[in-house]
């Protein structure tokens, strides 16, 4: 276990940057472990729910950015549901999450690759086309095989288009894209 | 009910995977005399990954649906899939609370949103709008042997503050919607457990876990069979219940049904129009054990004679034998 | 914190001793930072405020009056507050009459506890007032 | 007019935001102010010594202290004026701390602000007259209220002290929470063991009246002289003839009652003793159980009654005591567990809450001291304790500590060893909170001599499965999600006030909190005394406290009463409605108006209807003041021309 030297460590902008973006306060956070009790993926995180909030409040910025925790949080609400202190915790999951993109500290590439995979088709047809999201994911993932056991099935019982369905308006669907990347660019 | 029209959000999913749970919503309302109407070229959602880029983007990916359904003119979507339901509550929350927040959402659309438009969810529109005593009302058949476990999913109504509908630790609205169509509701504790949601494809392992405890404790609870009220519930349980059993060494085979399926069969709708044959564990034990009320009464009526005469019998065995 | 910096404005303010007076010594206690420009009258009950008071601040330079008393049903002396209530809605619907922004009185109930809710009503009414700016009779009427 | 000004810096509590100096230079210009100075600590005693010294030198006459709330030392300074040779009442004070200088950041709009208040309390003492109280005669009688612990600890202080004691108490026998429980921390005493014989004492106490089953219906009247009425609930058992033989309760043929002493952990009969020891030992009907109420025939006890005690047709009857003060103990009332859906919200019948569970372990409980869990009614093994089940829970509206359970969580925790020697049990906890003598050691012991397992953290669900119940929660120190499959899961359920302490305090006209408890005059140094004299606090009506906490401010209550009344005549407050004559035109308003019926009509000898004020009853509210449409009737030391040189100082300024 290495110590954390809290003088040097503490990243005090880091602290009020998600107290800012979430527009929670992690200091209302007394370490109950409510969060951590009831996440049903404890068992998968690299640190649990409630660690991540405490290593908010130390201002530990490159352990939680870099950690797998907050990629494998499916947003599932039972933290928010259950703090007795009413956080939000799972939007300051979300929070972090958009924080560790911005800073290219993603430590989950596959499920940032699904993420990315899924977004894709959504600017390309306007709605999700399932089989083009898995393929590309497989592709870029190299994990080729990926529920190619559940494709028999999925086909035997016609459950799904081969082909994307494109909307009228994808174009429409694809400017929300574009100019969200110009106002970043705009405003930084 | 006549007055009303809703606005029908199908997404994506039930485009492709769950079509079975669009038909079935598609066939109650109309059963339910609920009006509705598909708003002309929605798009996506957004779902979680789009709340991982930019909660603003995320909002306006949302809204653009939100504002095709309010220029339509109409005040209520309802929406199916729980997952497109969180992100238009969410988008909906985050716009009323925040007035720039709302400007930058629609500084991406070409179309402004007013926040004029309140998301509910299918299951809030059936229990809340029609009415327990509707939905009794349209029922025509009768599935003795069908014990359900009801199985609302992590976010159909949590976090409270924005589903805003039943109890966010034991829901109660589809054991009643179930109940009052006749079927047995068992008593489930994991009601609201997560079952993995959208992780089914990165990280497969762990979904299979945490579904293989939601169906277990199904079982545990003398469930035969699962409703559900999400798309991405019925893919991780019922797609992927072989594959749980494999990674779990489980032997589960449990059929699971969206419960607008099982209203459908109680309904009379035939096992093609409700998209029965879409499900990867089959349910048609259950459309074979379906009677009419009809033949349900006169089975009971001859169950009745039946016990009435044992019952004769070993009284008049007792007055011979005392 | 409006303070000398953009220009304090005269807001009297009447607060009954049992509840709201206490309301405001919890704030303090708490070190519950408020605005400056209120001044505070301690009188017994809110039922003892004649809207005659209120009418004679506004009149004589004040640009805003707060009455403050305990919590319906709460009161110190039974049914003071409900005496001051209907008193001083009756003068609130009275004071455009007088060519005064009805805005410009308020009141409200605060217990001897309730030092946060105090914080807030002070805050709240001094924006209100700050936002109608100093009063002018000429100009309001 | 020669006014005299003192400005405090309390140390740095004023000083450190406020310029006093700037303040008494600003202040000595008022034309009538002869002095004005600053002092570190006003309240001292050379603080106060100053104020009469100055008196004397500057021929001083009336006096304005700016320094705290007059809430915390108006009294203190008035006696000091008055010790100088003052009138009382040529004294104000300005509040420049707590509306002050603990209130803003700025310094030069804080000094301005201060300025501003200290002027209007010189323009207010300038108005000021010379007022003299008047003495009456108080009736020495102490109404309590509430028959626990603390109430009969206060009843029981006030009657040794020669009082006579009106106790009521709303249920059939006095006793409160503390009757129920089995043993009490940290020397696991027999709780009815030691209380038992302090209820015997009330019972026998000839000074003692008491009122089982009975309620406060109103109260009138002021320090000194209150009426009260009591509503004796009907009991439909005539309790002069009932021998509390029990003949009826063993052959009530109801037997789903609530019980309400058990807490609901077993039925009871329609008509029941609550407990062995109950004091009255009395029996009571319940009508929403019984068959004569409800299906209109039984009758059986009636027959059965040795004593012919039973009578159907009973009605409440309101009966009229008179005192002169009164202490509130009505204790406290817990968090139902169906606030608590993830732990069952109270379906599952083997999650219990703690005070569920003491019956459960006591030898006069429905198990008769087995533990055996409510489903199956067999012995657990695996017992968890969840302490803050609901507190310090801002989700649901109870931020605070609950205060006791962690101690009753570690003797609960120890009995079970003692009962069930094979027993495993854990507590799941967020802090232990021990700070009491021989506490902390006590919650030691559970864990180095019992083995209870304390695990830190919070926890998630209970659900069951199979005969089990999962708790599933967390090992913070660990960083691990744990489950621990359990036979019995005992909540520490929230401490909340009662459900109509409201509505009591009401009638009381005492201040309660956000959560229903009453507020104490001042936290540190008035802590049993109330806004309202003669009304004193004692026990968990205040805040959640443990058994000595509450036998303390029992014995502190009684001490107040016994001070109050160790004078047989009180000093009114000068401070009320005066009417001149001259000016009353005889409309009345204010006899209609006066909440306290404290003024009355007088014909005067030229056959004028005129105001009249009965002084002792005035309060001093002042609502005929603001309702005189002649200024007739005057509230002294807030009249209307005192309160409108407050206004002008700052208006016209």
């Amino acid at each position: 276990m290495k110590t954390i030297n809290l003088t040097e460590s503490t990243d005090w902008n880091f602290i009020e940057e998600v107290k800012k973006e979430s527009g929670q306060d992690p200091s209302l956070c007394y370490q109950c472990g409510n969060c951590t009790a009831g996440c049903p993926y404890s068992n998968f995180f690299d640190y649990p729910v409630s660690q991540v909030m405490r290593l908010i409040q130390t201002g530990q910025k490159e352990t939680i950015l870099t950690s797998k925790a907050i990629w494998l949080c499916a947003t599932c609400e039972t933290c928010t549901t259950r703090c007795p202190c009413e956080i939000d915790v799972a939007h300051i999951m979300d929070v972090l999450r958009i924080m560790a993109r911005r800073e290219n500290k993603v430590s989950e590439k596959d499920i940032k690759t699904f993420y990315d995979s899924f977004l894709d088709s959504i600017k390309k047809f306007g709605r999700l086309y399932e089989v083009g999201t898995l393929i590309s994911y497989n592709l870029r993932s190299g994990h080729l095989f990926t529920d190619s056991d559940l494709g028999p099935k999925v086909l035997a019982h016609n459950k799904i288009h081969f082909l994307p369905k494109k909307i009228r308006g994808s174009e429409k669907v694809a400017k929300i894209f574009e100019r969200y990347q110009e106002s970043l660019k705009k405003h930084g | 009910m006549a007055n009303k029209r809703y606005a029908y959000y199908s997404g994506c999913s039930l485009e492709g995977t769950a079509v079975e749970y669009d038909k079935s919503v598609r066939l109650i309302f109309d059963a339910l005399g609920v009006d509705y109407i598909e708003p002309e070229d929605w798009s996506c959602c957004g779902s979680t990954p789009a709340h991982t880029i930019d909660h603003v983007f995320a909002a306006a990916l949302a809204a653009r649906n939100l504002s095709i359904i309010e220029k339509m003119g109409l005040d209520t979507v309802a929406v199916p899939c729980p997952a497109c339901l969180m992100a238009f509550k969410k988008a909906q929350y985050f716009m009323e609370k925040d007035e720039t927040f709302k400007e930058k959402v629609n500084e991406l659309l070409d179309e402004k949103y007013n926040c004029g438009v309140y998301a509910k969810s299918t299951l809030q529109v059936l229990y809340e709008d029609v009415g327990l005593d509707e939905i009794t009302k349209r029922v025509t058949h009768v599935i003795p042997d069908m014990k359900v476990a009801p199985y609302y999913g992590c976010i159909t109504n949590r976090p409270p503050k924005l589903a805003q509908f039943d109890d966010p630790e034991n829901p109660i609205s589809m054991d009643k919607i179930l109940s009052a169509i006749g079927i047995e509701v068992c008593d489930f504790a994991f009601k609201v457990e997560c079952c993995g949601a959208a992780f089914g494809v990165p990280k497969k392992d762990m979904v299979n876990r945490l579904s293989a405890k939601v169906i277990s404790m199904a079982i545990e609870a003398g469930a035969n069979c699962i409703a559900v009220a999400c798309p991405l519930c019925q893919q991780n349980l019922d797609l992927r219940q072989e594959q749980i059993n494999k990674t779990t060494g489980s032997n589960f085979n449990i059929p699971v049904l969206y419960f607008t399926q099982i209203m459908g069969l109680a309904y009379g709708y035939s096992p093609k129009e409700l998209g029965l044959d879409k499900l990867i564990v089959s349910a048609d034990n259950f459309v074979h054990s379906r009677l009419t009320k009809e033949q349900h009464e006169l089975l009971k009526q001859e169950q009745e004679k039946g016990k009435k005469k044992e019952v004769k019998k070993q009284e008049t065995q007792e007055e011979e034998n005392p | 914190m409006s303070g000398l910096e953009n220009k304090e404005m005269k807001i009297v303010g009447f607060l009954c001793n049992w509840c709201s007076y206490g309301g405001a010594d919890t704030a303090g206690v708490s070190r519950f930072k408020q605005p400056t420009d209120l001044r505070i009258i301690r009188v017994p009950c809110s039922g003892r405020v004649n809207p005659l008071f209120v009418v004679k601040a506004l009149l004589n330079g004040a640009d805003g009056v707060l009455v403050s008393g305990c919590h319906p049903r709460d009161c110190h002396y039974s049914d003071g507050n409900f005496y001051a209530r209907r008193r001083l809605e009756m003068l609130k619907r009275l004071l455009p009459f007088l060519g005064i922004d009805h805005r410009r009185f308020h009141y409200t109930w605060v217990s001897a506890s309730e030092g946060a809710r105090w914080q807030q009503v002070v805050k709240d009414f001094t924006e209100v007032i700050h936002k109608l700016g100093p009063l002018n009779l000429t100009r309001e009427a | 007019m020669r006014v005299g000004v003192f400005i405090c810096h309390c140390g740095n509590n004023i000083a450190g935001t406020v310029d006093v100096k700037a303040v008494a230079e600003a202040i000595r210009k008022i034309p009538g102010v002869a002095y004005a100075t600053t002092y570190m600590y006003t309240c001292s005693e050379p603080g106060q010594d100053e104020i009469k010294q100055a008196i004397k030198d500057h021929n001083l006459n009336r006096i304005v202290v700016a320094a705290c709330s007059p809430r915390m030392h108006e009294l203190t300074f008035r006696k000091t004026v008055e010790k100088a040779g003052l009138n009382r009442y040529y004294f104000e004070m300005a509040n420049i701390r707590e509306h002050i200088s603990w209130i803003g950041e700025d310094k030069e709009a804080n000094t301005k602000k201060a300025i501003d208040v200290v002027k209007m309390a010189v323009a207010k003492v300038m108005q000021d007259r010379p007022l003299y109280s008047s003495s009456f005669r108080i009736n020495k009688r102490v109404l309590v209220i509430g028959g626990g612990v603390a109430g009969m600890q206060a009843a029981l202080d006030c009657a040794d002290g020669g009082l006579e004691v009106v106790l009521v108490e709303k249920s059939p026998s006095i006793g409160g929470m503390m009757s129920r429980l089995d043993k009490t921390f940290p020397t696991i005493d027999c709780s009815i063991c030691i209380l038992g014989p302090k209820m015997v004492d009330v019972a026998q106490h000839d000074k003692i009246k008491l009122y089982a089953y009975s309620e406060i219906d109103e109260i009138k009247g002021y320090v000194g002289n209150y009426q009260i009425k009591i509503r004796k609930k009907a009991t439909y058992v005539d309790w002069t003839k009932c021998t509390g033989c029990g003949a009826c309760m063993e052959k009530c043929p109801s037997r789903n009652a609530y019980d309400y002493f058990n807490f609901g952990v077993a039925p009871t009969k329609a008509i029941n003793i609550p407990f062995p020891q109950a004091i009255p030992k009395k029996a009571k009907i319940d009508p929403n159980y019984c068959r004569h109420f409800t299906k209109g025939k039984c009758g059986v006890c009636a027959k059965i009654c040795p004593t012919k005690a039973i009578n159907y047709e009973m009605q409440d009857e309101i009966v009229t005591e008179e005192v002169g003060a009164i202490i509130v103990a009505t204790g406290y009332s817990l968090l139902d567990l169906e606030k608590l859906p993830e732990y069952g919200g109270g379906r599952y019948p083997d999650v219990i809450s703690g005070i569920q569970y003491e019956r459960l372990l006591n030898a006069s409980g429905p198990t008769a001291g087995h533990i055996l869990r409510p489903s199956d009614h067999i012995e657990p093994k695996t017992i968890v304790f969840v302490s803050c089940a609901g507190s310090r829970d801002k989700s649901i509206g109870i931020p605070y500590c609950s205060n006791f359970c962690c101690m009753y969580i570690a003797k609960q925790a120890i009995l079970t060893k003692d009962h069930i020697p094979d027993s495993q049990s854990y507590v799941f906890y967020m802090d232990i909170r021990s700070p009491g003598k021989g506490y902390d050691e006590f919650t030691r012991r559970a864990q180095e001599d019992y083995g209870v397992k304390y695990i830190r953290g919070r926890v998630s669900r209970i659900y069951p499965k199979g005969k089990k119940m999962v708790v599933k929660g967390v090992d913070t120190l660990l960083g691990s999600q744990v489950e621990i499959e359990a036979d019995l899961v005992v909540l520490g359920t929230a401490v909340l006030s009662n459900p109509d302490a409201a509505h009591l305090a009401e009638k009381l006209h005492i201040s309660y909190d956000t959560f229903g408890f009453y507020v104490e005059s001042h936290p540190k140094l008035r802590p049993v005394e109330t806004n309202t004299s003669g009304v004193f606090l004692a026990g968990a009506c205040q805040g959640p406290k443990d058994i000595p906490a509450s036998v303390g401010q029992g014995s502190a209550a009684a001490s107040k009463v016994l001070a109050l009344f160790s004078k047989d005549m009180l000093e009114s407050d000068p401070a009320v409605a005066k009417v001149d004559i001259n000016k009353c035109i005889g409309c009345l308003k204010c006899v209609r108006t006066c909440p306290f019926q404290a003024i009355k009509d007088k014909e005067l000898r030229d056959g004028r209807i005129v105001a009249d004020v009965i002084e002792t009853v005035c309060a001093g509210c002042g609502v005929c003041t603001s309702t005189c449409p002649c200024g007739a009737i005057q509230l002294q030391h807030f009249t209307d021309n005192q309160l409108l040189a407050e206004v002008n100082a700052l208006c016209l300024a």
